[in-house]
This record gives structure tokens, C-alpha cells and sequence, in this order.
């Protein structure tokens, strides 16, 4: 199924949890927040939160900036 | 040498500073020189933009790890934001990254200026602060919407001394000197400092700190800057408390006027 | 933390100095306050006017003394002499008092400004440069009038910034910057700082020092002033060594442009 | 002798001005005097607050009544509102004195810097303008602000130079150049000129007017000062208009170099 | 409309002047240029160089000859004079092809601000006041040399701006004033004036007139800038004579602060 | 009956008009404006609109300002 | 005979007087100034001072200047 | 004898050198330097400098000044 993954489209197998998805990115030990629809994830339902087709999924973290 | 502005310190929300500087950590040619710039400049407070993670680099370097070694507060900001909607979100982002209250709330109005867009400034800060966030928000030097910000319950206020990277120095002190007389919260210049003096007579107008990012990042030595504005926030903090003579006109010699050689007595 | 400024020297003559702050010691309310305030500025060189001795009163509290115990390079000053002629004849005596080369040179040529005379200044760094004085010489912020000194031998010039204590800061930038790129000799502001942002300012402009005396003589606190503005020396110093930003009317983001959240794919 | 600058004529909604100066009408000492400076002002557009008839006086002296025997174009303010609520009830009833849609649109803030209410002058700007109004909006000096002033479908937009009545002159000349850069309607600085050099300053960063009342009212003789005003105004504008040389830090001389006595010939 | 600042002339020497502003003739692009400029700006006293005739070109356009069809005042000048001994002849030269006692002494110090030799100055000067010429000496803006040149009998002082060409505007506006407050001469502002608030500038410091010639000559529309000048010169003058406001941090409204509607009676 | 008239109570007769009120105050050709209740009365219905007790009224000019 | 004119070497006659210099110049008419050996000739003796050889003569006018 | 001594007059015992000047001012550890009649004396002629009628002597040190 198709989910836009910071602004593009990718690919990703139906019943996905945001865990898998973050491990799928090498992400699981980033400091990083996760947001589906423009509602944040909390830490505690990576493990349970699955995504849905067409989900808007942002994964930020912090760069340098002022 | 003790310092004598080191017992002077600064409070913001439940935080407690000795350095009035706080820095960016954008702009720098590399973390190392971004590390050593932010040693050199005792900077406690350290501001970072939120942003999305670059999947296709796995091997990003850590801001935040590096700035978590060097033992500093991270501050959190909204640059880039262009809604309020917008800035509401990257903060709830950017404390669910660290479990910090702390956000540097940016709204910016336009892309040439970067000046702030004051109505969506002043409604993002009003939802950030009813959910419990530490608001700093960056704004123009207008005294009447650090007041409003002030009243929304911002732990300071963050007005600007020119454009964002522009390296113009504070061009109103003025509207600085009574946003400073009027507040209740700290004073927080923000953007727009170019060099040392800017900063020690920024502090002279009697604010409580100054946030800068490229005046360091972007000299051709950005360590030896960064030294610069240390020493200078804490010379003009000095020089603040010390109390400055009046400014006049004509002259008053520093030497006796009597007992110059040659001169009559004069009964 | 060591200061990169430290192993930034300024020679004058035979010396080698550190600190490019020179104090005068004039108007302190008591030796007590000077003496602190001289430990506090850092400053080596530090200038003391000559004067009769006052008959009537033999307990004085010597000025020299103290300065000896602090081991500071003394620099005897003219001030006070409206001639040529008195302004070497004042030399004469305090090179016979301490055997000192040194000499700040000062012809006042008004009582108003204390601004000097420029011929009888040329004139009498001509006379004390041929009897091996090492002139420094206190003029206004001319640079033709720079130049004719630094081609009568003397060892440094000494532009003032605005009137003896007047407290106004630098009033022309400009001329002390041509005055510094032209110059051979160092280039030291002599009078008219008034704050710590001033004397950071002056040495972003390249000046190689500055000498103050009532900014900090006449603060509420001369103490912490004196710090303040050891700090602002060393700042603008680092500043200028930096090398600062460029200024620019419009903005320039210190954090990415890119990675914000919510911007779309644009392939 | 012709004015040039009387062919440059300022379109301000259906109105077109030869003269760039706006001026205000309070504090003067007398209503002759206020006629007096009126004139030698040359001042088209002019400024009146709308205030309850004082029940107790039925003679007071009619500033409308001269006005209109000095033929000038009306252009009523809202001072002393502070919500945008009374701001637009004020500028309703000035519309039903005169019959004219023109408003000054002033929503203060604060009673010590009469600095505007950024968020309630946009409401009050977008409500007067949906009811047919040609609005002017005193604000501040934020571009941010004026570009939103100006989407909303103001006339004009009237940045202030400095605090109404203070006298300072323009504090931040670069913000009202960026405004004037982006504008595309007419920027009119409003409040804050003290002086003509002020005025002329303001004309030269290219604003199309300057709009000021206690710096006439307010000076020793307002009635010259009111003449230097309108020339100040036309100076300012016809050098904007010649467009002035560079500058530079050294000298250009304005005499030729050669053919000076005594140089030799050098083949 | 009768311009108030008619009635108020300036004396230098013998003269009678209606108009404050002196012009140079050098560096337009055309004798007709040139006499635009000359007409627009309503100068009667205009300064000419003194050169060696360009024996390979008989037909040399004569700028004498252009000034005395126009009617002004010609003040020759001793520009590119390095030396006392060549101004003074240079000054008998202007004198013998003219028969005027008028003398624009400049005796220069430097080829790169073209600042003045201070002791030269003063030399050639009080030979000049010697032989009877009527002499009115380019000087830096120290106020010590200001009186000396009055003491010498000078008929009026004429300290520069900033540098000859280099449009800065008057850098050291104190010195200005001191000089003015401690004439008895008239004070005659002489180079650096870039645009017409710096001419309006100077006049509101006190000084009696402005000697300008690049700022016209090299704008992009000479005679445009021309009346921009003779416009701000007035505007200046009749701005210091009117008495302006005095400067505050704070407002102070222009509109009257009672009878605003909705206010509820208090007794 | 009462009304408050710029800010102050007065004492006018049931049924006044505004026009009334106006040559009442010796204002019926001086250029003013009427409010009642913070709406404005135009100047064609003064010889219509009957005042009201506890009506708030507003009688503005202009003044000198800037 | 040759003079130093306006700092250029010159051939002119010997004998040669102020006058007949200017003359030859075409500036009998022109507002001119002359100086020989750094000494002023004034307009009464053109006719009568003599040039002599390696004079130094300067000739000079006013021209465009600040 | 009379002398004049930083600009008032004293009277002193003549034949009196400028090291007994100093001795009775309580001045001979002080770091002065001393001129008479506008020239300096050094200090190794402290013992052998006898002081004239109407000598001009003036004795200073430093002071705070800047």
C-alpha cells in the first residue's frame, strides 16, 4: 500500500506499524517524533499504531538551525 | 580572574542560566567547527530547527548528540513556519522528540525579510502556552505586541534587532530600551546581530540576553567570534550594572586642573 | 578557559604589551577604588598627569606607589600644558622622576574641549622624539595630522574618539578607520568612550588599543566597569580578528530551508 | 521661479496631491496660527479627530469651518480608539460629518508609545474596507504588516518613523526602504518626524509623503516651521528623484588634478 | 508664495547674501548642465579653480564668462594646493585675473582624503589676511583650528563634513555644533554633503551656509538635485530659526486625549 | 425622561427627536454626527427618530488632531 | 630664446614682451593671470616686461572647480 | 633670601642646596623632580645645587590624571 512518507510516496506492506516502519529506516534508535495526519504518535504506540493507506506520515528530528 | 557578572544570573521559565548568550547551531562548515564555536562562546542555551528526518542519508550526523555531549539545553525552534497551524505542530513535534517545554516560537511573515507575522505569532504563542510549553517568541521590536505576549503568559520575549542573518545591529535601541522598561518576562534579542559591539550595547540597553546563530557561524573564524560575543554579553551585561557616565557635549579633564608647572599664585 | 586574545601582543617602543586597554588615574573617590579598578581592567600601561607637589599636605597618598606595587608600566602625561613649551618641559620632569622613555603627549588648545593644538602638538613631538622620548601623542581624529606625527618619529597616535571625558563614544568612525589603514605606528583611541560597547567598537575599526580614564573612573561601580571594559577590549579585539559578517538589508535563514513539514514532493 | 517637483504629482485613491506633506491639526496655540502654518505648509490633505461636541460651550471655534475656507481635503483619524470595534464606530461617524470616505486608521495600543494594535488595526482595516472606505493605517515600521495592510485593500499604508509626538525622526530607516521596495501603494510615514532634515530623510528612502502634526504645532514658531516643512519635503523629494551620488569612504576631488602651478612637465 | 527665509541674509566680508548655499563648478558633464544646476540652485556665490590655460586648446569654454552672464559672485579657490607658499601664490594668481579679494583657501594634506595640512593652513592664511585678501579657509572639524583661523582674521571658517566627493553627510555633527557655538565668524559647512538632508542637517546645527559641488554636480540629474539643494538649504535654515521640538523616548498624542466616544462621565 | 447624552445623564422631554435634541443644543447647522446605541442616525432621519428613555447618545465633531 | 611656459620647454623670440606673448597665445583678450619666477606680472607692465631666456612663465585662468 | 616656590614665595636660608630644600619639605625619599628656572637639576646635583635669590624652583611628582 502506498503512504506519502515526508512528502513522498512509498510503498510499504499493508498492516505496518510505525515500530516497522522506523526499523525499516534504520530509524529505531533516532531521536526523532513521528506525526500521521497531523496528529503526533507518542513514543508508547509505536509498537501498536498501524498505518493506513494513504496516510500522511511526517518523521522529523533536529538539525541545525538558529 | 572570577568574573564578577558570574552570580548575576538569568531566569527563564524554571531554567537558570549564568550565560546570556544563547546560540544557533545553524550555517557552521562542520560539527567540529559547530562544537568548538559553541565551547568557545559558554553558551548554555541552544537553539534547533525540527525538520524531517533525510531518508535517503542514513548516516546524518547528530546535532542533537553532540550538543547532548556538551551538556547544553536544547531550545527548540519553528523556523520555517509560515502559519500558526504550522508552528503548532512543529512544537508538539519538537517536544515529543526531547520531552522539552522549552520552544523558540517562530511565525514568519515573509521569505525576504523573515520579519514575523505578528496575529499568527500571537496565536500560536496563546494555544503553545495553554498546553503547557515554555513559549520564547521571536517578534519584531514593536513594545506593544511584547505586552500582548507577555500577557499570553510567554516565559520572554524575543524581539529583533534586524533581519535574520542580516549582521545590521540593533536598529532601533529605542523601541529595545522600552520594550526592556515595560517588561515583565526576560528580554531576549533575537536575530540580526553582526558583531561584538552590537551585542555589548544590546545588553547595555539592559536586555536580558542575546540569541544568535550566523554573526558566529558565518565569520571567517567562527570560534574566535564565538569568543568574542562571550566576552561581549559580559562586558555589556558589566557595563549595564556598573552604571555609565552621562553623556556630554564638552569636555572634563580626567587630569588636577591645579598645579599645573609654571602657573601664579593667585591669592 | 584560555584566551585566544592572549597571544594577540601589541607592541609599543621596547614594550610588549597583552592588554590593549590603557587606563588613566584620574577622579577615582579613593585609592582603594582605583587600585581595584586597575586590577579589574587588566591594563599594563596606565598614565598619571605631573603636577607641583603640594607643600601644605606631606601625609599625600602616592598615586606612584600603588601603581609600582601593581607593577604597571607607568606613562607620564602633559596634560594640562596650552603650550609646546610646557608640554616639553613637563616631559622633562617626569622622564627625570621615573627615568622613563615614555610620554603621553597632550597641548590642549581650548578649555572647553580639551581638543589639542595640532601645531604646537607637531611641534613638540618634534622637540621630544629628538631627546628620545617615546612620544605618544593625543591629537584629534585627523588623518593628515596622523600622519605628520607618525613621520616625526613618534612611537604611536592617539586619535581622540570624542571630547576628555565626555562619555560620546567613537563620533567618527570613518576617520579613525582611514587613520588605521594608513598608519604605520599603533593606532591607540585616547578619550571620549563612554561605554563598553564603545571601546568594543573602536577595536573592531582596527585600532590596536584604547586608553580611557573617566568611563570608568566615574561609573556608579568603577570596578565592574573596569571589567566591563577589559571584557570589551578583548571582544572587539577578537572581533576584528574574526573577521565579521557582512551586512545586508534583507534576511538570510540560519536554519534550512528544506525538510520543513508538510512541504509536498515537487519532482 | 517653477518647482520642478510640482509635476510630480501622488495619487492617494481617487485624490491626487501635488503637495507630499499631510499634516495634522491638534495642539496648536491658537486656531490663526493653525491657519497660519496650514498655509505656509502648502498641506492638500489634513488631519481631524472626531471628538463629543462639548455640550457646555456652544462657541467653540470650528476647525472644519477654516479648513474648509482653506480648501483642503479633509481626512478624518480615529486617535484615541483602542479596539478596532471603536475605531470602525468612530470612522463611521466621521463619515456622516463630511460625507467623505477617506479615514486615518488608528488603533492604539498602548497609552505611553500610542504604538498601534497590529491584529485589531488589520480587523478594523478589513471591516472598513468591505464598507467602501479609503483607509490609511497608521502601523508600525514591520513590511510584514504593510503587505498585509495592503492586501486587505488599504489606500496607503502609513508606517511610523517614531513615537507619535516624540520627535526622534526616523529610528529604522531600513525598514521603511524595505517597505517602500515591496509597496504598491502609496507609504505615507506617519508620526515621529521632528525636524526638516527628518522629513527630508524620509522622502529621500522614496516614501510618497510624510503626515506629521506636533512637529510644527509643537515648535517655536510653528508658521516657519511649517514653511521648512514644505520645502524640506520638496528637497527631499526632488533628491530621491535626481538620485544621489555613492558614497565613499575617501576623497574625489572636485577640482581637476592637472594644470596646477608649478608641476613640471613630464613627457 | 513669499519665502520667509528671504529677509534673513548672510554677511561674509563685505558681502550681502540672500542665499546659504555656495556651489563648486567643477565636474559637469556640460557647461549648459552647469548652468542649470547654477540657476536651480540659486547659489550667488560660486568657487572656480585656478589653472594654467591649456595652451594646445584656444577655444576652451570660459567658465568665468558663463558665471559673469549669470551674474554670481566668483569665489576662486586654492584647490590642489599642497603647500602654504603655492596657495598664497595661487591666491594672488585668482586675484590678479579678477580683482577680488575673495579667497576659498584649501591647502591639502593628503592625495587620498584630500584633508587639510592644519599648520599649513593656518600659515598661508594669515599671510593671505596679511595682503588683504578676504579668506575663508577649508578646514577638518576641530574647533581649536576654527578659532585660530578666526583669531588670524579670517572672514569666515569652513570646516568640512566628511571628505571632499565622498557624499557621507556630516560625520561628526558635535564638532559642528561646538564650532558654531564658538564662532564669531560665519561657519560655512565646505565638502562631503551627499543629498539634501545632509544640507538640511547642517543648517539645523547652526551653521550659516553649505558649500557643495559633487553632490549636484555628479547626480544623476544635476539640476533636479540642484533645487533639491537650494530647497533644503532653506528648509534647514527656517527649521533652526522656527525651533524645533525637543527629542523624547516616549509619545505624546496630537489628538486631544477627552471627548472620545463611549467614554462614561466621571465625576 | 433620562438619556445619556456624550457620556452624561440629561433630562429631555418623552418624545424628543433627534432633531429637536440638536436645536435644543444649538447644533442644528453645525456639521456633527448622531449615534444612538453605538448605531448611527443619519442625518435625513433627525426629524424622525424619536429618542428613547436610557437611549445612549454620541454627538461628535471634529476637533484638532493628528 | 627658450622659456619654461605652463612647465613646458618653448622657442620664442628674444625681446619677447608679456604682451606680445599673450598675443601670440591668442589671450590678449582672456582673463588670464601671468607669473615669471613665481612672481606675479601685473596686466599694467604686460607691455613692458621682457621675457628672458629660461624664464619660468605660468600662465593661468579659472576653470570648473569645487 | 626669597625664593619662588611652586609659584608662592618662600623664605629660606641663603646658600641653601636643593637636597636641604627637599629635607626640610619632608621631600627626600618622595620621587619629585626639580626645576629651576624652567631647567631640570638632576638628582645627582641635589647636594651641590645652591639655590639664588628669586630662583624660580618648582618641585613636582605624579598625580592621578588621565
Amino acid at each position: 500500500m502506498r503512504v506519502l512518507l515526508n512528502g513522498e510516496v512509498h510503498e510499504i506492506a499493508q498492516q505496518t506499524t510505525v515500530e516497522e516502519l522506523l526499523c525499516s529506516l534504520h530509524l529505531e534508535r533516532t531521536p526523532v517524533a513521528v506525526e500521521r495526519n497531523t496528529k503526533i504518535i507518542p513514543r508508547a504506540k509505536y509498537s501498536t499504531a498501524v498505518l493506513q493507506p494513504d496516510d500522511e506520515v511526517e518523521i522529523v528530528h533536529f538539525v541545525g538551525g538558529g | 580572574m572570577a568574573e564578577i557578572s558570574e552570580i548575576d544570573a538569568l531566569q527563564i521559565g524554571s531554567h537558570t542560566f549564568r550565560s546570556r548568550l544563547m546560540t544557533g547551531t545553524g550555517k557552521y562548515p562542520s560539527m567540529e567547527v559547530a562544537r568548538g564555536a559553541l565551547r568557545a562562546s559558554g553558551s548554555e542555551v541552544v537553539t534547533v530547527a525540527v525538520r524531517r528526518v533525510d531518508l535517503s542519508d542514513s548516516d546524518e550526523e547528530s546535532i542533537l548528540g553532540m550538543l547532548q555531549q556538551e551538556g547544553r539545553i536544547i531550545l527548540p525552534n519553528t523556523a520555517g513556519c509560515y502559519t500558526a497551524e504550522d508552528a503548532v505542530r512543529t512544537a508538539r513535534l519538537a517536544r515529543e522528540i526531547l520531552d522539552t517545554p522549552l520552544i523558540k516560537l517562530e511565525v514568519i511573515g515573509d521569505t525576504q525579510t523573515l520579519f514575523p507575522d505578528i496575529p499568527a505569532t500571537l496565536e500560536a504563542a496563546a494555544t503553545l502556552v495553554s498546553e503547557g510549553f515554555t513559549v520564547l517568541p521571536y517578534f519584531t521590536d514593536d513594545p506593544v505586541s511584547a505586552k500582548r505576549l507577555e500577557e499570553l503568559g510567554c516565559a520572554a520575549v524575543m524581539p529583533l534587532a534586524a533581519p535574520i542573518g542580516s549582521g545590521l545591529g540593533i536598529q532601533n535601541p529605542r523601541n529595545i530600551e522600552i520594550i526592556v522598561q515595560k517588561a515583565k518576562v526576560p528580554v531576549i534579542v533575537d536575530a540580526g546581530v553582526g558583531t561584538a559591539s552590537d551585542a555589548a550595547l544590546a545588553m547595555e540597553l539592559g536586555v536580558d540576553g542575546v540569541l544568535m546563530n550566523t554573526a558566529i557561524a558565518g565569520a571567517k573564524d567562527p570560534v574566535r567570534m564565538a569568543t568574542a560575543m562571550r566576552l561581549a554579553i559580559q562586558a555589556g551585561r558589566d557595563a549595564f550594572l556598573a552604571g555609565r557616565i552621562p553623556r556630554k557635549l564638552y569636555a572634563s579633564a580626567s587630569s588636577p586642573i591645579e598645579g599645573v608647572i609654571g602657573s601664579k599664585f593667585e591669592p
